[in-house]
């Protein structure tokens, strides 16, 4: 019984030892390096493959990394946390750049912004604008098919009721994918602190955007003396982020066809309809209101201890010319 | 203007065929040999024919409402997806087997896939060989047609009776006996045991058992011709396809009489006519380009023979359409048209 | 004539994959892209035929020999996972990126129920040493002739509507499925030795 | 003569009866144009005029900026309003300079070579041709004068004169070449001339016989023939035009000059004629007025910068209801949003519409019924691209051709599930050319 044994595993042995002979002369053969900091790359790497740091997938990012060419602070979705893992694996500093995140710059639905014809064809927003110019009245308003929509691998966008796209930005992880997908340029990225925006893109005199929108910013500067911060390039507003100062939230009511959008309620006013949220809405900004009045109070009483408020600077940007000095 | 005007991407015109014109006429093409069906074995026939259709469409129905889209009834794809499979069944066929080969048509091998135009398999030619596979002794029961008591073309009807012999019906006395159709008597016994048939009109007419639709060669031939007529179908695959069944059959039957039939008896019998005509033909299951078109009616071809003459299947025209479904992408590929500017370059 | 019979039985009557349904899982693994499908064929055709005649030494000469054939799975195993490794070293070496496409199935060929199948088929029907060689040439055809048909197919698939719930495996096992019933049309071509 | 023809294309209905015998009439200009700088492919010219300025017929009002670009001149005399953008037939605002008609019709001073024009240089021909804003008026309207300055190593041999029309609806070509042959014929041998071209060849469509006998009676004693041309959409393709008369294929990627040939629209070689003989630039052009919205059809000299609204007045209105608007053949013109647009020296035809008549059934799936590939004139596989551009799958469609797609439109008429090939692979081509330019940027 035992020789049973005996030759059983002399002969597995036997076969296994050939086994083996063969595979050691192949892997001489066929030696390959790998770069093992690939694979601690991908561990690593959120694996959404988005495309937001320019490399055809995580994969194509991390060999990017690995040969030197991307920089370990270019994965919009991973963030600080990842962006110090890599510098950790790569062993380099790693600079933090303020996270970003998408917004869509116009707040036109068709209630507010009409659209001028009836559009037949492909259901994309890249296929309406190159028919006729598109079918909103206003060409640099959101068309409201929702390109960006399906572009976006972390359901950060949202279509309105009404037809209209907006960035969630709780979700998003200003990947950019949407900027690409939007045939009319109107998303950008944003410091994902801010808060205050200015939702339109139409750069054309007050009465052209009056004609195509009730949203649309004319370009009246009221929202420049409420804040440095807020430019007005032509006809069209919009924040300098360049510039330092603080933006009363109340400028979102001081814009007349209430085009600043106010990230906090993630609504302006034009898009409330029913009338018992509106009058809630318009006693939120009697509110807010006071409390402007009341802040402003005691930053003229010179409070300087005032920890969140930064005291008001002269502006940096050659750009904040239009700056009336609100705050001082 | 009150009224907001149209926009679209040129062109702003379209032609007068649409998809449910298509379907529709394909379904019009049909109706000759599914009526020869009817004269032919009776109320059987009208059973498995409206039966399938009606189940067919119900099922095409409810697939649409589960996946959510329109009512696509309208386009006529279902109907002729069951009015196929109900001609290639063989008559008296009960109901539920019926509504299985339907199930299998219109579910698993379309509204899987997407429906209309997603399907990669031609859908009555799963359902037929799923049915062919699962029951095969119900699927090879052949009725006897009809005894009309009167020739047709001067000599009478003749059927072959369970033991593999002809008879000749001279009355209308039986209506509902087994039989072999006259493949599966090839396919058992050899060419001798149809010598007596190989050339006869009855082949082309069709007064002959086997499977509702496939045994008027002459119906659905007109059916076919129609086709080619409304320019619905182009000559390729049915001509690729008949012209290598005929091929192969005259080399062989050249080679062996005794062991291969002829010419005739080959592309007349069986569901080569409503295979070459109508199945391999269906546009989402073919080759889009001339050549592979004729690559795809040669293969069928020469599976269709390979299968009936060394193949454990009589019949083999199911299977070859299947077989030859799955290799369309591979052919498509291939046979790409050279594009312009290409070909006849100007010369320097 | 008989060697013809072998391929052919081993190519399409009995097709490894959609007649005795063995080696699923690469079937279904490697068939979304042409190239790599073809890939796999090739690795599978080296694997098959070096792994045939590997076991077929190891059968004859020491497991016959020292009256151990009932070790044959586990030697027969040891082989193959052996040979499978040396292709994978080789495939890396020279096609990267056929390597990166193939990932996790090519190790996976080990554990191969269709590479284990021709090796023991080949000792359970007597087989010779030519029609060792015949018979898993002509299995990994049949395996390659699947494998390409599918992903042909599975290319296609990706320009379809298909209903969410049935994307990916799902529709693919539905098409494996029919593209099985088609071959259920070689039944009987070639009558089993 | 045999007519001629290429492989692939459609036979659309063309109704052209409803304007083909209609002589072509004077348009009043109206009381005010709007000339947009941008009619041509290339640059937008440059408003040269200011607001406030008095103008001339035929005076400059935009200077091309840089090569691929036309001058643009004033269509009335009168004074410049403004200039601002302005809708334009693109569907976007364009730079216009607005003007207002003084009724007085004053020209400027034209200056041409007369009817000796076989003296002057090749060079001077060709600067006739620019100062006279002439763009191809079959619609695209590529620069003409770049297009008469193909490289010296192409060797041209052949110019060919597009009088083939196989746009339906439009019947501005024909009507030309009834009316006024001698001009044409004219303007093909002043182009034969520029370019060295030894042969000229006139390709008509066989249902326009009395063109063709009437330009076989003009082109007697020259070197250019007239030649019959099968009636079929898009004969009138320059690549497809070719093909037929010449049995050259112009190679994929290239240019009619790689095939050692320069095409021009019959309007176009009028309006050569007129440049280099009167010195007159291009400021008025036919215009085909029809469709069953419209209560009059017309064939119309219309003065570039007149509004349509202004056409549809002179044409009795619109019958009914109108549901569609196109500017161009039904085939490849561009549907407008509004009818405030003016004309331009593009506009061959203004097509409209009843709401009956726009096809607003959604689309079916496609059947793979292989129509569109037989149709496609460049044999493409439109279906095929089509989806691929759906899916965003460029490099594929890339490598099978989407580029040599010439957008005519054959493959979408044909489609009897009435599917927006033509519009998606637009798109597609669109995103690649696109990506090409991130990557060049880079």
């Amino acid at each position: 019984m035992s020789s049973v044994i005996i030759i059983a595993v002399i002969v597995m042995s036997g076969v296994g030892v050939v086994m083996s002979a063969m595979l050691a002369v192949g892997r001489k053969v066929f030696a390959v390096e790998v770069d093992e900091r690939h694979e601690k790359l991908m561990e690593i790497l959120p694996g959404a493959n988005c495309g937001g740091c320019g490399y055809p997938g995580c994969s194509g990012y991390a060999a990017a990394l690995v040969e030197g060419k991307a920089v370990p602070s270019a994965c919009p979705p991973g963030g600080a946390e990842v962006s110090s893992a890599i510098g950790k694996i790569m062993g380099v500093e790693v600079s933090l750049q303020e996270p970003k995140v998408a917004i869509v710059a116009c707040a036109g639905d068709p209630t507010l912004a009409p659209e001028r014809a009836a559009y037949l064809g492909v259901s994309t927003c890249a296929a309406a604008h190159a028919v006729a110019g598109g079918f909103k009245a206003c060409t640099h308003g959101c068309l409201g098919l929702g390109s960006c929509q399906s572009v976006c691998k972390f359901d950060a966008i949202v279509m309105t009721a009404n037809k209209l796209a907006v960035v969630r930005a709780d979700k998003c992880t200003g990947c950019g994918a949407c900027l690409e997908a939007c045939p009319r340029a109107i998303i950008r990225l944003v410091p994902k602190s801010q808060d205050l925006h200015v939702l339109c893109c139409n750069p054309d005199k007050a009465k052209d955007v009056k004609a195509v929108c009730q949203v649309g910013c004319t370009g009246c500067k009221l929202c420049t003396k409420q804040s440095p911060r807020f430019v007005v390039d032509g006809f069209l507003a919009r924040v300098d982020w360049a510039v330092e100062g603080d933006i009363p939230r109340t400028v979102s009511f001081v814009c007349a066809p209430g085009a600043i959008f106010d990230a906090r309620q993630n609504k302006i006013l034009p898009w409330i309809t029913e009338p018992s949220e509106r009058r809630d809405f318009e006693k939120k900004v009697e509110l807010w209101k006071e409390e402007e009045k009341a802040r402003k109070a005691m930053a003229k009483a010179g409070a300087g201890g005032d920890g969140d408020q930064k005291p008001a600077r002269q502006p940096k940007a050659q750009s904040a010319v239009e700056n009336a000095g609100g705050q001082a | 203007m009150d009224k907001k005007l149209f926009v679209s991407s040129s062109p702003h015109v379209h032609g007068q065929v649409s998809t449910p014109a298509i379907m529709w006429t394909v379904v019009l093409s049909l109706l000759p040999a599914t009526l020869w069906s009817f004269y032919l074995f009776g109320l059987p026939a009208v059973t498995v024919v409206l039966g399938t259709v009606a189940l067919t469409a119900a099922l095409e129905a409810i697939s649409n409402k589960v996946a959510g889209g329109p009512l696509a009834l309208r386009d006529g794809s279902a109907v002729l997806t069951g009015l196929l499979l109900a001609l290639t069944l063989p008559p008296g066929l009960p109901l539920w087997m019926c509504g299985a080969g339907a199930f299998v048509s219109v579910v698993v091998a379309k509204a899987f896939f997407g429906g209309l135009g997603q399907n990669l398999f031609n859908p009555a030619m799963t359902g037929r060989v799923f049915l062919l596979i699962a029951f095969p002794a119900a699927m090879t029961k052949w009725l006897v047609p009809r005894g009309t008591g009167e020739s047709l073309l001067g000599h009478p009807v003749t059927a072959y009776d369970t033991a593999g012999k002809l008879v000749e019906l001279t009355s209308a006395k039986v209506d509902a006996i087994t039989a072999a159709t006259p493949l599966g008597l090839l396919c058992e016994k050899g060419a001798g045991a149809v010598a007596a048939i190989q050339n006869s009109p009855d082949l082309f007419i069709g007064q002959l058992n086997g499977s509702l639709g496939e045994t008027s060669a002459a119906f659905l031939l007109l059916g076919g011709l129609f086709l080619l007529v409304r320019r619905i179908i182009t000559w390729h695959i049915p001509v690729a396809y008949i012209g290598t069944v005929a091929v192969i059959a005259a080399i062989t039957h050249a080679v062996d009489p005794a062991q291969y039939a002829s010419v005739a008896f080959h592309v007349f019998t069986g569901g080569l006519m409503i295979g070459a005509f109508f199945m391999a033909t269906d546009y989402v299951t073919s080759p889009m380009y001339p050549m592979g078109k004729l690559i795809f009616g040669v293969g069928c071809g020469v599976l269709t023979m390979v299968i009936r003459l060394w193949g454990g299947y009589p019949e083999g025209v199911s299977f070859a359409v299947l077989l030859l479904n799955a290799c369309v992408p591979i052919i498509d590929n291939a046979t790409r048209p050279k594009k312009f500017g290409l070909t006849k370059l100007a010369a320097a | 004539m008989d060697l013809l019979v072998i391929v052919l039985l081993a190519m399409l009557t009995e097709n490894y994959v959609l007649a005795k349904f063995l080696g699923i899982c690469p079937f279904l693994g490697v068939s979304k892209r042409m190239s790599t499908a073809f890939g796999m064929s090739a690795a599978v055709l080296f694997v098959m035929v070096v792994a045939s005649l590997l076991t077929f030494a190891i059968q004859e000469f020491v497991l016959v020999r020292f009256g151990v054939e009932y070790l044959q799975t586990i030697a027969f195993i040891l082989v193959i996972a052996s040979t499978v490794q040396l292709t994978e070293m080789a495939i890396q070496k020279m096609s990267p990126v056929l390597y990166q496409a193939l990932g996790i199935f090519l190790p996976l060929i080990t554990t191969n129920c269709a590479v284990l199948g021709i090796a023991v088929l080949n000792v359970q029907r007597g087989y010779g040493l030519i029609e060792v060689i015949v018979n898993s040439i002509g299995a990994s055809l049949g395996f390659g002739v699947a494998l390409l048909l599918f992903a042909g197919l599975r290319e296609k698939l990706e320009l379809r509507n298909v209903p969410e719930a049935f994307q990916g495996p799902a529709i693919a096992l539905v098409t494996a499925g029919i593209l099985s019933l088609a071959f259920m049309g070689f039944a009987g071509l070639a009558p089993a030795s | 003569m045999k007519a001629l023809t290429f492989r692939g294309g459609v036979h659309p209905r063309y109704n052209k009866d409803r304007t083909a015998g209609v002589k072509t009439a004077l348009l009043a200009p109206p009381n005010e144009v709007v000339i947009p700088m941008t009619q041509h492919i290339g640059a937008p010219a440059k408003p040269v005029v200011e607001a406030g300025a008095q103008v001339l017929v035929g005076q400059v009002v935009g200077e091309p900026v840089g090569f691929v670009s036309a001058f643009i001149h004033s269509s009335v005399s009168g004074k410049v309003k403004a200039v601002e953008p302005r809708p334009s037939m693109s569907g976007v605002p364009a730079m216009s300079v607005v003007i207002e008609n003084d009724s007085q019709d004053s020209a400027a001073p034209m200056k041409g070579r007369g009817e000796n024009w076989g003296k002057a240089s090749k060079d001077e021909l060709k600067e006739l041709v620019r100062r006279g804003g002439l763009v191809g008026m079959g619609g695209a309207a590529f620069p003409t004068h770049v297009k008469l300055s193909p490289p010296p190593d192409k060797g041209i041999d052949t110019v060919i004169l597009n009088g083939a029309e196989c746009e339906p609806f439009l019947t501005s070509d024909h009507r030309l070449m009834l009316e006024r042959p001698k001009a044409v014929v004219e303007g093909c041998r002043i182009a034969m001339a520029i370019l060295g071209a030894a042969q000229g060849v006139i390709g008509i469509e066989a249902n326009k016989l009395d063109a063709i006998g009437a330009m076989t009676e003009a082109v007697k004693g020259t070197s250019i023939r007239v030649q019959p041309l099968e009636i079929k959409y898009p004969q009138g393709a320059e690549k497809q035009l070719i093909d037929a008369i010449l049995g050259r294929e112009v190679p994929s990627g290239g240019l009619p000059m790689d095939a050692r040939v320069v095409v021009q629209n019959v309007g176009t070689a009028a309006a050569i004629a007129d440049a280099v003989i009167d010195g007159k630039p291009l400021y008025e052009r036919v215009v085909t007025v029809t469709g069953s919205a419209i209560k009059e059809a017309k064939n119309l000299i219309v003065r570039v910068g007149t509004p349509v609204t202004h056409i549809v007045e002179a044409c009795g209105g619109v019958s009914g209801e109108l549901g569609k608007l196109i500017c161009g053949g039904p085939m490849m013109g561009n549907a407008q949003h509004t009818d405030l647009v003016p004309v331009t020296k593009g506009t061959s035809g203004l097509l409209f519409l009843c709401p009956a008549e726009v096809d607003t059934r959604p689309a079916d799936p496609c059947i793979r019924c292989g129509r569109c590939v037989r149709a496609c004139p460049m044999r493409l596989m439109p279906t095929e691209l089509a989806k691929l551009s759906a899916v965003g799958r460029t490099s594929e469609s890339e490598a099978f051709g989407i580029l040599d797609c010439i957008e005519c439109g054959s493959c979408s008429y044909e489609c009897p599930s009435r599917l927006p090939l033509v519009q998606e692979i637009r798109l597609g081509k669109s995103a690649i050319h696109a990506a090409r330019r991130k990557q060049s940027k880079k």
